[in-house]
């Protein structure tokens, strides 16, 4: 046993000494973006105030550009098995077909594997793509991808989880920000007091934790709303049942529910109808199919369009144009859909979203 | 014995993996011209590093019949503990050697649990799969935690001797746990583990603390994965562990190490690894959506097995009638 | 005369249910090969056991060269300078020849930790040299080797221990005729070399071709040590039993109605069944003779439908079959009691009860449902007929004695309407009581009409109850006997050659 | 009396039924809540699912072989038979092609295993990969909401006071407890996992009930799926996930053992009920959802260390 141990020991020292050695590599080059000035990243999401190169959002998306040449891009996501993903592929491909490039669609088999994610765009790299979308499971980690992009000089377009560092373009929404506006509409719907519930996305998902964050943020404004619990349902509508059956079982009182996404607050809406409770405040996120169904019953309050589609459609136009002649977007994060096109779903406007500006069918 | 023979039976004793893989290469490369190509080679290469070094572990625990499951969750609890010992303030090897203490730590604990109580290793890996990627959870509260060192980047983007870091970290890997498993006494308590455990009694060994041994071991190879994925990705990702442990498993049974009698070896397992990183590399650079990929894995997977077992089943008859 | 290099006394030693060993005495004395026999459950491997190590007696006391010891585990034992060669190999079927041999024991390299593999290698081969068996490769790994070339690695790997003592249990039972030659003249350059040997067996013609004196036991009791040239055969059974073999053989004479089973130029696909022509009738018990690996037990499988038959024909009640498995088999009224019992005849984890009703469940139960109580009670019946000494129906198989185990294998064909039965090896490891009842059983079933094939290894079982002898001899007949036309000496011999 | 408790002592389930009775003392002291009507209806109606996949899986391991492949099914099974619902098939038929299809890959984990002789470890996770790839590419990533109401009574209604997948799963249990005590299918099965090649010397046709076992798994796994999707009014691809190797956990909680040939549907069921109750009474007593997989984990391993040690202690 004790040369085992030694043995053991002798190992792990050489490895420290291994990693340790090696050479050192030279930093990470980001020559592509170099001249652009500290304006270009720094701009804080806000209103828009300048044209995009796009017009209407989820499926009636369109553009006036068209490909000179057939270019080569990628869209990569964190999943395949989430239907929001597989929207923002949607997007990209019908983005590509109405500009006339190709799009190759992926994402990682093992859902929201940041380490797989790195590898599909080794894998891109080696490929050759003359560009990329991606949808990074977390900032940081896409990094070491990302500065290989950089040193192919691909353009890289992030929706939603940025990567840590600029890259081309950001688009999609902001999640903070989102979940301060739901988690004012909540309060103000609450008159401002009241015991709250968040169903929180999967462990370890960065937009989750955004969101939860801007949540919280929004909340702690408010000295008479308690958040009573939150919990992950992994953005899954059985989990956001289930969850929502067990703190029913522990919480006499609930007044509102958020959701991290509209599946696990139409889980919490279904826990809530079998324990016969119908005036609790539900909000969720993504305005999706049944989200904005609940919407329209009056079984949800409030719902954000995050339109996976559009931002995809709107990611791949900027890049193609960069293609094309070089075109830089005005500033790095271009947050779609913006006020402009009203992302904010509730009774009022929930008829006129789902007629013409959803992102599903 | 005649030269004829001999050849014949070096056919034989080819592993299946090998022409699998060989037909593999063969239909990725006139499907994709991109494919065959040195540096796509060396793509694939790094990749497989860190599933070989988890992967070897994995094998030597097959080989003693058992099964290890838990690395999916060591190697989530690896990557976090070393970033956060970073974030303290902790030396880089100092950190280092922490957490593989801990990471070996946590295999000998299942292999002891396995041999006192003689309890399944399939379960008692599972359930400390649940408590490593629980506690990887609750350190950093869901979130990923962001550290940068440049040994990072000296990990995953360095040379030696032209040979790629991660590359030649797994070879050190294997070498170290080729000399342990052939040649010195704990290797050949492995094959004894597995092949014959009253053999290992009669031989005045306490095969509690060869279990011990076995699983601490695989519990340390996933450490070290755990720091390569960590350098990786530059953070710390409660999740990033996840899937992992089938990976290998399924590696090293493509590999050709089977559950029972300590039949196999760490060889097959380079191939398995290899045939499984070509095989998502190649659909990705084919550009295979990632729809059908799973689908694809699977059957690939399957296959790669089916062939292994019936092969080796055809083999044994023919031994036997050989005596 | 030298001093005995061991000595055991007054060696007690009890199990659950069983007293193994009553107040043995054992001694040994350098150069000599000291035969230990019994019937099986007599307590041969529990006497070895205990000086090995790995039982503790409860009473008795052991002497190495005239100094009291007390050998607690197999380590001690090897510190005496005694190891053994076990029945069940203790090989290691992944690893190689030397590494196998100096398990746990290697020598090691100047650098730390790492085993010297080419002196390893150089000092099996020499052990091996010195056992003229140079061919076996050390390199190799065990698994691939024959039974026989596994023998001479266990017995490479007890003399690399350089022993004063070596315990061989059952040595040749997995040996070839040529191979058991080739191991006798060991045995005689060990002995030349002064080590002890302690020869467990019950193969008494091998007796005096090796032996110097025979110790027997009879359950768990010691009966007498006496020297190999000075008692002949017949006293020694007299000895083992307890009685004589007229008496333990006992058949009724009845007549033999019709062929039930007949084989046709049978053969399998691995060459071990070659052309096999047997004929069972009804009523009539059949002993197939021959050595381990004649083939026998493959010759069952292959009428039973385990194995796939290569060429020839299997008639049952004249009626031509194409086997295909079991199922089929059993449906046609033939039964296999296979000679490993705790490896293909018994769910060692449940009970008596369903172990009994195993086969014949469906049988009993066309309806897929069953009834717990008619199970109950035809396992009664059943423990009541066959006399199986069991506490409740509902006991674990597991912890009943092998001739008990072997009772309810029997019980499993008895509750179906066969009327052919295969018995290999019926009474391997179990105790004489057992035995003779079984011989009983099979007398009677004869009576009743049923037509028995018997496959066995010993041989006054085989001509005590045979009314016809085949004797197998490397998968081919090569003679067909009836009662009482040979001899022992004749039979054996047949085993051996094709002439004679 | 005296035969009852024998024969308690002697069941294999004895003390995961007091770890059971354990765990819901420590839960009524620690929680007021946890003893209400309400809840325990809840706690039932959650374990309902995980119970009906995992008694399933109980048949395939007293074989001595396990079936990873059984929460892919389900979704698998659900998302097919969610869009033959909006394809309009009638809600019978769904759930006769849902059963025949979960039987369909049940078979052919039994062929692979059966009949090729490979581990059922590597077999059954070869074919999960498959079966939820098959589903991704059925489903092109979306998900379908909104199934008629009489189909999603199946999942939400009520049959009295008592929710309808709690009904469904009693039925399955007792549906198993005859066929694997009270039948001749169920002994056989027993005796393959106890004793293969025994088994084959028996004339018992171990490949058939190997097929037959699997397929049954499979069809239980279909019904789960299919009585998921009700419950959820929607299908997709990951909704078997949660399930995954917590089925395996509840069959060995339960006392069935990898090795095969003892256990049995009663263990599954305080099995999954013990895995169902960890889970709640950490939610009633807010205990973070990243500790929970912690105190699982801890369950797991102590439940079965104990399990197997007394059966120890009991054979000596």
């Amino acid at each position: 046993m004790k040369r085992f141990l030694l043995i053991t020991l002798v190992m792990v020292m050489a490895m420290g000494i291994l990693f340790a050695a090696g050479e050192q590599e030279t930093g990470p080059s980001s020559a592509m973006n170099k001249d652009l000035g500290d304006e270009y990243y720094t701009s804080t999401p806000g209103e828009r105030t300048f044209q995009i190169p796009m017009t209407g959002v989820g499926l009636e998306s369109a553009t006036d550009v068209k490909a000179n040449e057939t270019f080569s891009l990628a869209c990569m996501v964190k999943n395949a098995t989430n239907p929001y993903m597989v929207k923002i592929l949607e997007g990209a491909k019908a983005a590509a077909a109405d500009l006339g490039v190709d799009m190759v669609t992926l994402g990682p088999t093992k859902a929201d594997s940041i380490e797989e994610q790195v590898r599909i765009v080794e894998d891109l790299i080696q490929k050759g793509v003359d560009a990329m979308i991606l949808v990074p499971s977390d900032s940081n980690g896409i990094m070491p991808a990302v500065r290989k992009a950089n040193q192919q000089s691909i353009p890289i377009a992030t929706i939603g989880t940025p990567a840590a560092e600029p890259t081309f373009l950001r688009t999609g929404v902001d999640y903070t920000k989102t979940g301060v506006i739901v988690a004012e509409s909540v309060a103000e719907a609450l008159g401002g007091k009241g015991d709250v519930i968040v169903l929180e996305g999967a462990p370890g998902a960065q937009n989750g934790q955004e969101r939860l964050q801007g949540i919280k943020d929004e909340f702690a404004k408010y000295p008479e709303i308690n958040i009573i619990a939150s919990q992950t349902a992994n953005w899954n509508r059985v989990q956001g049942m289930q969850v929502m059956e067990n703190l029913l079982q522990r919480f006499e009182n609930v007044d509102a529910v958020i959701g991290c996404n509209d599946e696990m607050a139409i889980g919490a809406i279904q826990a809530l109808k079998a324990a016969g409770l119908s005036d609790v405040v539900v909000a969720g996120f993504d305005a999706n199919k049944d989200g904005c169904l609940a919407i329209q019953s009056g079984e949800m309050l409030i719902s954000y369009n995050t339109d996976p589609f559009g931002s995809a459609y709107l990611a791949t136009v900027y890049l193609v144009q960069n293609l094309i002649d070089g075109t830089i977007p005005p500033q790095y994060f271009i947050p779609f859909p913006d006020k402009q096109e009203n992302p904010i779903i509730d009774k009022s406007n929930v008829d006129v979203f789902m007629a013409t500006q959803a992102w599903w069918l | 014995m005649s030269e004829a023979k001999s050849f014949k039976e070096k056919i034989h004793n080819v592993p299946p993996v090998l022409w699998m893989l060989i037909t593999c290469i063969a239909i990725f490369t006139i499907l994709s011209p991109q494919f065959f190509e040195l540096s796509n080679f060396r793509n694939i290469l790094i990749q497989a590093a860190p599933l070989l070094v988890v992967s070897i572990g994995v094998t030597v625990v097959l080989l003693s019949e058992g099964v290890d499951l838990s690395t999916g969750g060591t190697i989530s609890l690896t990557t976090v503990l070393w970033i956060t010992f970073l974030k303290m303030g902790i030396p880089i090897t100092v950190a280092i050697i922490m957490t593989l203490i801990i990471a070996l730590f946590v295999g000998g604990v299942n292999g002891f649990i396995v041999a006192k109580g003689n309890i399944p290793p399939f379960i008692v890996t599972l359930g400390m799969a649940s408590i490593t990627s629980g506690v990887a959870l609750v350190i950093t509260q869901g979130y990923s935690i962001y550290f940068f060192h440049p040994l990072f980047s000296r990990i995953v983007n360095s040379h030696l001797l032209y040979i790629p870091m991660p590359i030649v970290i797994a070879g050190v890997v294997f070498l170290v746990t080729w000399f342990l498993l052939y040649r010195t006494k704990y290797g050949a308590q492995v094959f004894g583990l597995g092949g014959n455990p009253e053999a290992l009694t009669l031989g005045g060994i306490n095969r509690i603390w060869s279990v011990v041994r076995v699983f601490s071991y695989s519990g340390l190879l996933a450490g070290i994965t755990g720091l390569i994925l960590a350098s990786r990705i530059e953070s710390g990702n409660p999740i990033s562990g996840v899937g992992w442990e089938f990976d290998a498993v399924a590696a090293t049974l493509i590999g050709g190490t089977s559950f029972n009698e300590g039949r196999g070896g760490i060889g097959g397992t380079i191939l398995g690894v290899l045939l499984l990183a070509i095989i998502r590399n190649a659909l990705n650079v084919i550009g295979v959506s990632s729809m059908y990929q799973s689908a694809l894995i699977g059957s690939m997977v399957l296959l790669a097995i089916i062939i292994d077992v019936s092969m080796k089943n055809k083999k044994d008859n023919r031994i036997e009638t050989e005596v | 005369m030298q001093n005995p290099i061991l000595s055991a006394q007054g060696i007690s030693k009890r199990f659950p249910g069983v007293q193994a060993l009553d107040k043995v005495d054992f001694d040994l004395y350098p150069g000599e090969v000291h035969i230990i026999v019994g019937e099986n459950g007599a307590g041969k491997s529990t006497l070895s056991k205990c000086i090995l190590g790995a039982y503790l007696p409860e009473e008795g006391e052991i002497y190495i060269e005239g100094k009291k010891v007390s050998i607690k585990s197999s380590k001690d034992a090897l510190g005496f300078g005694i190891t053994a060669v076990y029945q069940e190999f203790n090989l290691i079927p992944y690893l190689s020849v030397a590494q196998n041999i100096y398990f746990n024991r290697e020598f090691m390299s100047k650098i730390p930790g790492m085993v010297d593999m080419k002196k390893m290698h150089e000092e099996a081969k020499k052990i091996l040299s010195s056992l003229n068996v140079d061919y076996i490769d050390t390199k190799t790994k065990v698994k691939h080797l024959g039974v026989a070339e596994k023998q001479m690695v266990e017995i490479a790997k007890a003399l690399s221990f350089k022993p004063k003592i070596i315990i061989f249990d059952e040595p040749t039972a997995p040996l070839s005729e040529r191979e058991i030659e080739a191991f006798f003249k060991q045995i005689h350059k060990l002995k030349a070399a002064g080590i002890a040997i302690v020869y467990v067996s019950h193969r008494m013609h091998e007796f005096d071709q090796i032996g110097d004196r025979i110790t027997v036991l009879r359950d768990g009791k010691y009966i007498g040590t006496v020297r190999v040239d000075s008692i002949s055969d017949d006293e020694l059974v007299k000895m083992m039993v307890g009685r004589d073999v007229s008496q333990v053989y006992k058949r009724t004479e009845n007549e033999h109605t019709g062929e039930a089973l007949r084989t046709e130029n049978i053969c399998d696909k691995k060459g071990k069944v070659r052309n096999v022509n047997i004929t069972v009738n009804k009523g009539e018990i059949v002993g197939l003779a021959g050595l381990v690996g004649a083939g026998r037990t493959e010759l069952a499988r292959l009428i039973y439908g385990v194995d796939d038959i290569y060429k020839g024909n299997v008639y049952i009640k004249g009626e031509k079959v194409s086997v295909k498995s079991p199922e089929q088999m059993v449906k046609l009224g033939l039964g296999l009691l296979p000679e490993d019992r705790k490896g293909l005849g018994l769910a060692l984890k449940m009970s008596v009860a369903w172990n009994i009703v195993s086969v014949s469940l469906r049988d009993m139960f066309p309806k897929l449902f069953i009834n717990s109580q008619k199970i109950s009670d035809a396992a009664e019946e059943n423990i009541k007929e066959l006399r199986i000494m069991t506490p409740s129906p509902h006991r674990i198989i597991k912890f009943l004695s092998g001739g008990n185990q072997q009772k309810v294998v029997i019980a499993k064909w008895l509750n179906t309407d066969s009327d052919i039965l295969i018995f290999d090896e019926p009474t391997r490891g179990i105790d004489v009581g057992a035995k003779m009842e079984i011989y009983t059983l099979m007398d009677k079933l004869a009576a009743e009409g049923k037509a028995i094939l018997m496959i066995s290894s010993e041989l006054q079982e085989v001509i005590g109850l045979s009314d016809r002898l085949y004797i197998l001899h490397e998968g081919k007949i090569v003679s067909e006997s009836k009662r009482g036309e040979l001899s022992e000496e004749e039979i054996g011999l047949r085993m051996l050659t094709v002439e004679a | 009396m005296g035969k009852v408790i024998k024969r308690l002592q002697n069941s294999q389930g004895l003390l995961s039924l007091m770890g059971l009775f354990i765990l819901v003392l420590l839960s009524s002291v620690f929680s007021d809540r946890f003893l209400r009507v309400d809840n325990i209806i809840t706690i039932l109606r959650q374990s309902s699912i995980l119970l009906i996949l995992s008694v399933g899986l109980t048949g395939v391991v007293i074989t001595r072989g396990v079936d990873l492949s059984i929460s892919a099914i389900a979704a698998f099974v659900g998302c097919t038979c969610a869009q033959l619902l909006k394809a309009g098939v009638p809600i019978f038929f769904v759930f006769i092609i849902g059963i025949i299809l979960g039987g369909i890959i049940g078979l052919f984990n039994g062929f692979l295993v059966g009949k090729l002789k490979l581990p059922p470890f590597v077999a059954t996770y070869g074919t999960m990969m498959v079966v939820s790839g098959l589903s991704l590419i059925m489903m092109q990533g979306a998900v379908i909401y909104g199934l008629p109401e009489n189909f999603t009574w199946y999942g939400v209604g009520y049959i009295g006071p008592i929710p309808v997948p709690v009904v469904a799963a009693v039925i399955i249990v007792g549906i198993f407890l005859v066929l694997l005590k009270k039948t001749t299918f169920g002994r056989e099965i027993y005796l393959i996992g106890s004793n293969h090649n025994a088994a084959v010397y028996s004339a018992i046709p171990v490949k058939k009930r190997i097929y037959t076992m699997y397929s049954i798994c499979g069809m239980t796994a279909g019904v789960a799926g299919l009585l998921l999707t009700a419950r959820l009014n929607a299908a997709e691809v990951a909704m078997g996930d949660t399930f995954g190797l917590q089925t395996v956990a509840a069959v060995v909680i339960g006392g069935t053992s990898l090795l095969g040939g003892e256990g049995g549907p009663v263990g599954t069921v305080i099995g999954a009920l013990i895995l169902t109750i960890v889970v709640n009474i950490m939610n009633l007593l807010g205990i973070s959802s990243y500790a929970q997989p912690v105190v699982i984990g801890v369950v797991i391993i102590s439940t079965v260390y104990l399990d197997v040690v007394s059966k120890q202690n009991r054979v000596n």
